[in-house]
């Protein structure tokens, strides 16, 4: 269903658009942070390459998988849109503006899972993985949800902007990466406390900026829902924020600049789903429980043992939960065209719905993702060795350094240059010291 | 009294705090250095032009400590220090002379 | 009064809210650079606070004491929209859309605050401050200027984004503080130098980024107005730019990088109020004379010995006076519903209407703020121990440090963790070392 | 000739001028992140300083000399909106917001070649140049490409956003100031390594971001041509990404995070002249050829030992030159109001007049950079002391460094403050230590 | 000769410097360090889990002087260090051969 | 076996790098440092308050060396250091007693 759009919907879209595809460094920064210096660049180059490689997909097959004709309501058919095959006819821009919406999504969903995996992981294994995912998970799902006929969206499980096709997706598969690729080296043991907190909060403010477009763009039009999705976004996550720094501060003794970017988050992924079916006071005690929730979930992973190294799951798995089924209590009748929520005496029928999407969309990325993740493991392997993750995975596997702040020269020896052969060189650089 | 010195792997320091304090050695001075040796420097590469890194992070750790203690320090960070792979540093000793506590003012064995 | 808004104009005021509120994380970063290594993240944590406590007072109470029918002139009815009740239902997007722009310019104001009192305050006290300030000072004062019939705007005095209700509100209220507060340890002997230039370089992008929305975003609209807005908030700023820099080179020797992101802030201020009612020239004018004003300012609190840590009062509070009261002389009657400024012909009509309302809303802001401050000094105490303060106020008031560039671990023990007693611990992590 | 815009339209060209105008920061922090530490402000600054000189002298005269009207094709009459004179009071938005859109591209292609020059020129010989080469041969260029009747748009060529009044004309500059300059100390021989990749990363992704504005933006309409233009401008770029890694991945064995930075702006470059003229298909390909010919291209100039210090030619001229020779291949004749490509059976016409266009633009930009190079060499000189280059720009230029993480006073007596005497400050400050 | 060597409290830097540039100290090299010992590191939250820094920053400034210099200046160094405070750091004196100024080559006191 | 140790210009490093691996030095440890001395410092400006770093970054360089060697590696430094301008630095010699290779235990000439 492509659907038609006049020039200030579609100002609005690509503007959408623009800034979701900006959450992808936002997140790479935010993630980046997080990990010890020594990794900070393979961190930021995981969510790189899902724009690269995801962006790339979308246009050959992902767009098509995930809004063509339905088969079945299981998949669009992959080959109506191969290669976006017809649109650049059409002059009505919502055919384009979907496809470049849609595309920021994907590569997000694919980005998010890179936190539960940080400091350890092959380049080249991510890079394949993300292929298979893409395709074998995140384009399916999508399609299940917001596919014209995708069987989840038909039963009226309401998901706004992505919180089961995408932050369940995306948590259930970083359960599943953080388990078998198995945790870092001295995880539990040794603090690895994240080596620059401003890039985090830089992150996360691109995080929000960028989600406006996410959840805002959602309503596809410049619209009163457009509105609302804008401003539950913010008072979702300022509650969220806030929640999160009040367990802190109560449980901990201080509230955390971490503990505000993670709310901020929390926040986020929480009302995502929601965003159009709540009204603001609604949004607020929705993003309240998000925070408060999360705050908590990041710790299962010390209990249970597993190296969900930023939180993938305390955060996208759990807030996406919260906020999906939330909608099920707090979905407002006022709204137009909207569901009844439990507390507005809709009963549990909605409730149910967003349960069962919920978790089915969370069953099938727990599986698909076991299978992809145990192939990828017998064949090519997750794990860099232990000197390398010790000694860094950015010189590992980039042959790169964060940073150099120093003013002194440690390095000599030019030794080969892109389109030179050696003979190329002055003497004196030949011989060396 | 006598200044032990020992150039290690950045990577072995917890051991070898742990190791000291466990030996009853109450504080330490450790600074973080960039030691030239035998262990190759890795390589990087910035757009096509590769080049060495000659220094390696290294820490050094200072002890001061009563003169009949030093050679059983330098075994007892010798053992937290040791992996046994080229570029594990090295451990040297010096005699002080004055050694004094700057909060208190007391000098000798008492100050350390 | 809420404005009908179509699709164009819809997309142009949510895309302009995003950017305002892109700014406080903006800001955040300006400032947080500008500190010392040890307060970054207090820096930074004091604006980002603002976004979760005045998002939530917003929706709550602030837009309709804002934006509510006027009581008087003096406050909008604070219960006309509480919790933005009957605005959901509404068909129109003008509604929701003025409460997501609003709430962004109600979050910034307070967090301008923080600048003055860089390094030493409680983050509880700031925490309740920002609460009280932002519902006894922000929201009646943005009434007066901007509420259908506030007595400020009443008057015919011209603000166009807020240099009265924003600029020079915070910069007054940061002058109290920084009074009432008292000056860093150090402060004037030691040279407190800032810690990284290129966060302050990036917050100064963001700000000027998002300063594009929050000018031409208040023309409400999509239209030639804002159209212009824009043009003169390029062109006043890069005149600021090079005002300031032109000063450093011909005063100090150099001209500065921290010059240039201050002239940038300092020309947005000037700007704010006067971007709807000048030509470009005039803005241009405008401009230079707010960069090297300015510029001299910030010495001020040498002379008068208050420790205004980041120059709100000498940026803020001057930029915004200079932005008011030059619309009396430059205000272009060429366009259309504008006055008429001295230079234009229009006498000293407009210049008394601009003093008028610059200084009430200054006076109004100097006395409710030193009230606040001295009861809240009386209370809860607004400094951390001095130990704290030289420390770092990172480590005491969040437990945090902003870098970890080393390769080495400092660090040992992981002693508790959030869903864990002691007795979970493995063994060894109990007895630690 | 001045668009009538709707408000859609006007939301969407105001959106995209403020995306644009991010891209020079953007800029500043991709360039600054690669040079030494003791460098980076003043890489800076030189993006900076031309958001202030260009941004006044557009408003002055740089529009009327790109956009009025055509005095034979060579330039616009300079005196026609002098000061922008008229435009304020036209009703319709298409003028000012002309005038936004374009001044943020005249701005980001003087920042553009400040990269071939790091570390080692007199400020003040920048400001001038900038001034000079703005007048000189960005207006005049732009009015060629753009301008209603200019000689190389009127021939037919395609330059949908600036492949060539852009990037061509950057580059061919940059080649000229690199020779003209001279390499920094040590080039060759000793390596030069980014000091911070995460700013680095941060402006990269700025840069695609404000992108989206620059390219889809220039359909100056909110309609399917800026969607396709938005699709493409990601398409291509992923691509060229992934080209990038790859090359480097097979010839160096690691796929660098500076790689990927590199090959995002290369694709940007490429599809900039092409965005509306290609399908997604079309354009992926373009992205790749340009992300592997930028790839080996920056190897140059080692070759030809000229020090382009962060690959300005090797980019932006080389990128720029194949995106606009491919689209004499690669035009689909689908698109509405399209050329067509040889691939599509246009034969060889369209892409002779892109080589038409391309390379007089790049003629005159060599010419006539040599020769304000050469002037500025005699009368102003441009390079610091060798003393200064080696102990940092930063230093002798700004006065300032850029980090200060260090946790321990280095510093002592301030000994003058701006609006203070020595005889104002206490005693102690007097006479220091 | 004498290698004077203190490890002191970061703030109180300036105190030193100030201290012995009075008592005609012409010359010093110091050196960011950190130090293990009596005084207790800070705590830090890391999302809720928390942990000590063992280790807290601390100066070491080394100081060339005559023989008959050094106990003298120890005490100037103590007074400008000390704040009562455990974790004020220790002094302590090593012999030095010989010293030699780079610029011109000379050595020996004249080298100071 | 003596501790050579080199104050000098963090731009001489490479040099004397080089002149002390052409000598046949096997190892070295640097660490980064700052230096007051006659040489003054960079005036900054903040926001048109002026102020002076009093000091200025240098590199200390140790190396290791037998006895007989100390006084020889010392002209090397100093040729592979000098400038010629004020702030080249200073080097000087210590005593050192036990030496000992981490890797392997070994002590004496054998460690170095
Ligand atoms: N002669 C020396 N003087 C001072 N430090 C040395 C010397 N030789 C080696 N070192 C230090 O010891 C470290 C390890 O030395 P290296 O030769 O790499 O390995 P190993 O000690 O295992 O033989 C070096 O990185 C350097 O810091
Ligand atoms: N035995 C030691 N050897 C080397 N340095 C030491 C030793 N003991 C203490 N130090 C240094 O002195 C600093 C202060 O010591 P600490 O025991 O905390 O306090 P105090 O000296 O006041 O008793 C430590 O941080 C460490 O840098
Ligand atoms: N008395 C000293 N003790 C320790 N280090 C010193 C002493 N004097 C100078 N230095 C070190 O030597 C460096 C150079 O000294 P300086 O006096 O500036 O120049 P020069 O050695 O050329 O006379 C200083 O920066 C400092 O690091």
């Amino acid at each position: 269903m492509i659907l038609e759009l006049n020039s200030g919907d579609t100002a609005w879209v690509l503007t959408s658009a623009s800034l979701v595809l900006l959450m992808t460094p936002g997140l790479a920064l935010f993630y980046g942070g997080m990990v010890r210096a020594k990794g900070v660049l393979n961190m930021i180059m995981m969510s790189f390459l899902s724009m690269g490689i995801v962006g790339v997909l979308w246009v050959l097959y992902g767009y098509s998988m995930s809004s063509g004709t339905s088969i079945g309501g299981l998949i669009g058919n992959p080959l109506e849109y191969l290669g976006l095959a017809g649109l650049v006819t059409d002059p009505d821009p919502g055919a384009l503006a979907g496809v470049a919406f849609g595309s920021t999504f994907a590569i997000i969903t694919v980005a998010l899972i890179s936190g539960a995996i940080a400091d350890r992981v092959k380049f080249s294994t991510w890079a394949v993985f993300s292929v298979i995912w893409a395709t074998l998970v995140y384009f399916p799902v999508a399609h299940w949800v917001w596919g014209d006929g995708g069987w989840i969206g038909s039963l009226g499980v309401i998901d706004f902007a992505g919180g089961t096709a995408i932050h369940i997706n995306a948590g259930a598969a970083a359960l599943v990466l953080a388990i078998v690729v198995g945790p870092r080296i001295g995880f539990g043991t040794r603090p690895m406390r994240p080596h620059n907190m401003t890039l985090v909060m830089l992150g996360a403010a691109l995080l929000w900026f960028g989600w406006f477009g996410f959840n805002a763009g959602s309503a596809f039009a410049a619209d009163a829902i457009a509105a609302l999705a804008w401003v539950n976004t913010l008072v979702a996550t300022a509650a969220a924020m806030l929640g999160w720094l009040v367990v802190e501060k109560l449980r901990d003794g201080h509230a955390t600049s971490l503990g505000a970017a993670s709310g901020i988050v929390a926040g986020l992924v929480g009302i995502t789903p929601a965003a159009g079916s709540l009204n603001p006071v609604g949004s607020l005690l929705l993003g309240l429980v998000a925070g408060v929730a999360c705050a908590y979930a990041v710790g299962l992973k010390y209990k249970f043992n597993y190296d969900d190294s930023l939180d993938v799951v305390g955060v996208h798995l759990v807030g996406g939960l919260v906020g999906t089924l939330l909608i099920g209590l707090l979905a407002d009748p006022a709204i137009p065209d909207n569901a009844t929520g439990l507390f507005y005496g809709g009963g549990f029928g909605q409730l149910g719905l967003q349960a069962l999407g919920a978790f089915s969309a969370m069953a099938y990325s727990l599986v698909a993702t076991l299978l992809i993740a145990l192939a990828l493991k017998a064949i090519m392997g997750w794990r860099v060795s232990a000197a390398d993750e010790l000694g860094g995975i950015d010189l590992a596997e980039h042959s790169e350094a964060g940073y150099d702040l120093s003013p002194v020269y440690y390095s000599s020896k030019v030794q080969r240059t892109l389109v030179l052969t050696k003979d190329d060189l002055p003497e004196t650089a030949k011989t060396g010291a | 009294m006598k200044l032990v010195t020992a150039i290690i792997q950045p990577e072995q320091l917890e051991n070898v705090q742990k190791a000291l304090v466990r030996h009853g050695v109450a504080g330490m001075t450790i600074t973080e250095v960039s030691g030239y040796g035998r262990q190759r420097g890795h390589v990087e590469v910035y757009r096509g032009a590769e080049y060495t890194i000659d220094f390696i992070a290294k820490v050094k750790v200072e002890v001061l400590v009563d003169d009949a203690e030093a050679e059983t320090l330098v075994g007892v960070i010798l053992q937290g220090a040791r992996t046994g792979s080229v570029g594990d540093g090295k451990i040297w000793v010096v005699d002080v002379g004055i050694v004094v506590r700057v909060r208190t003012g007391e000098s000798g064995s008492g100050a350390i």
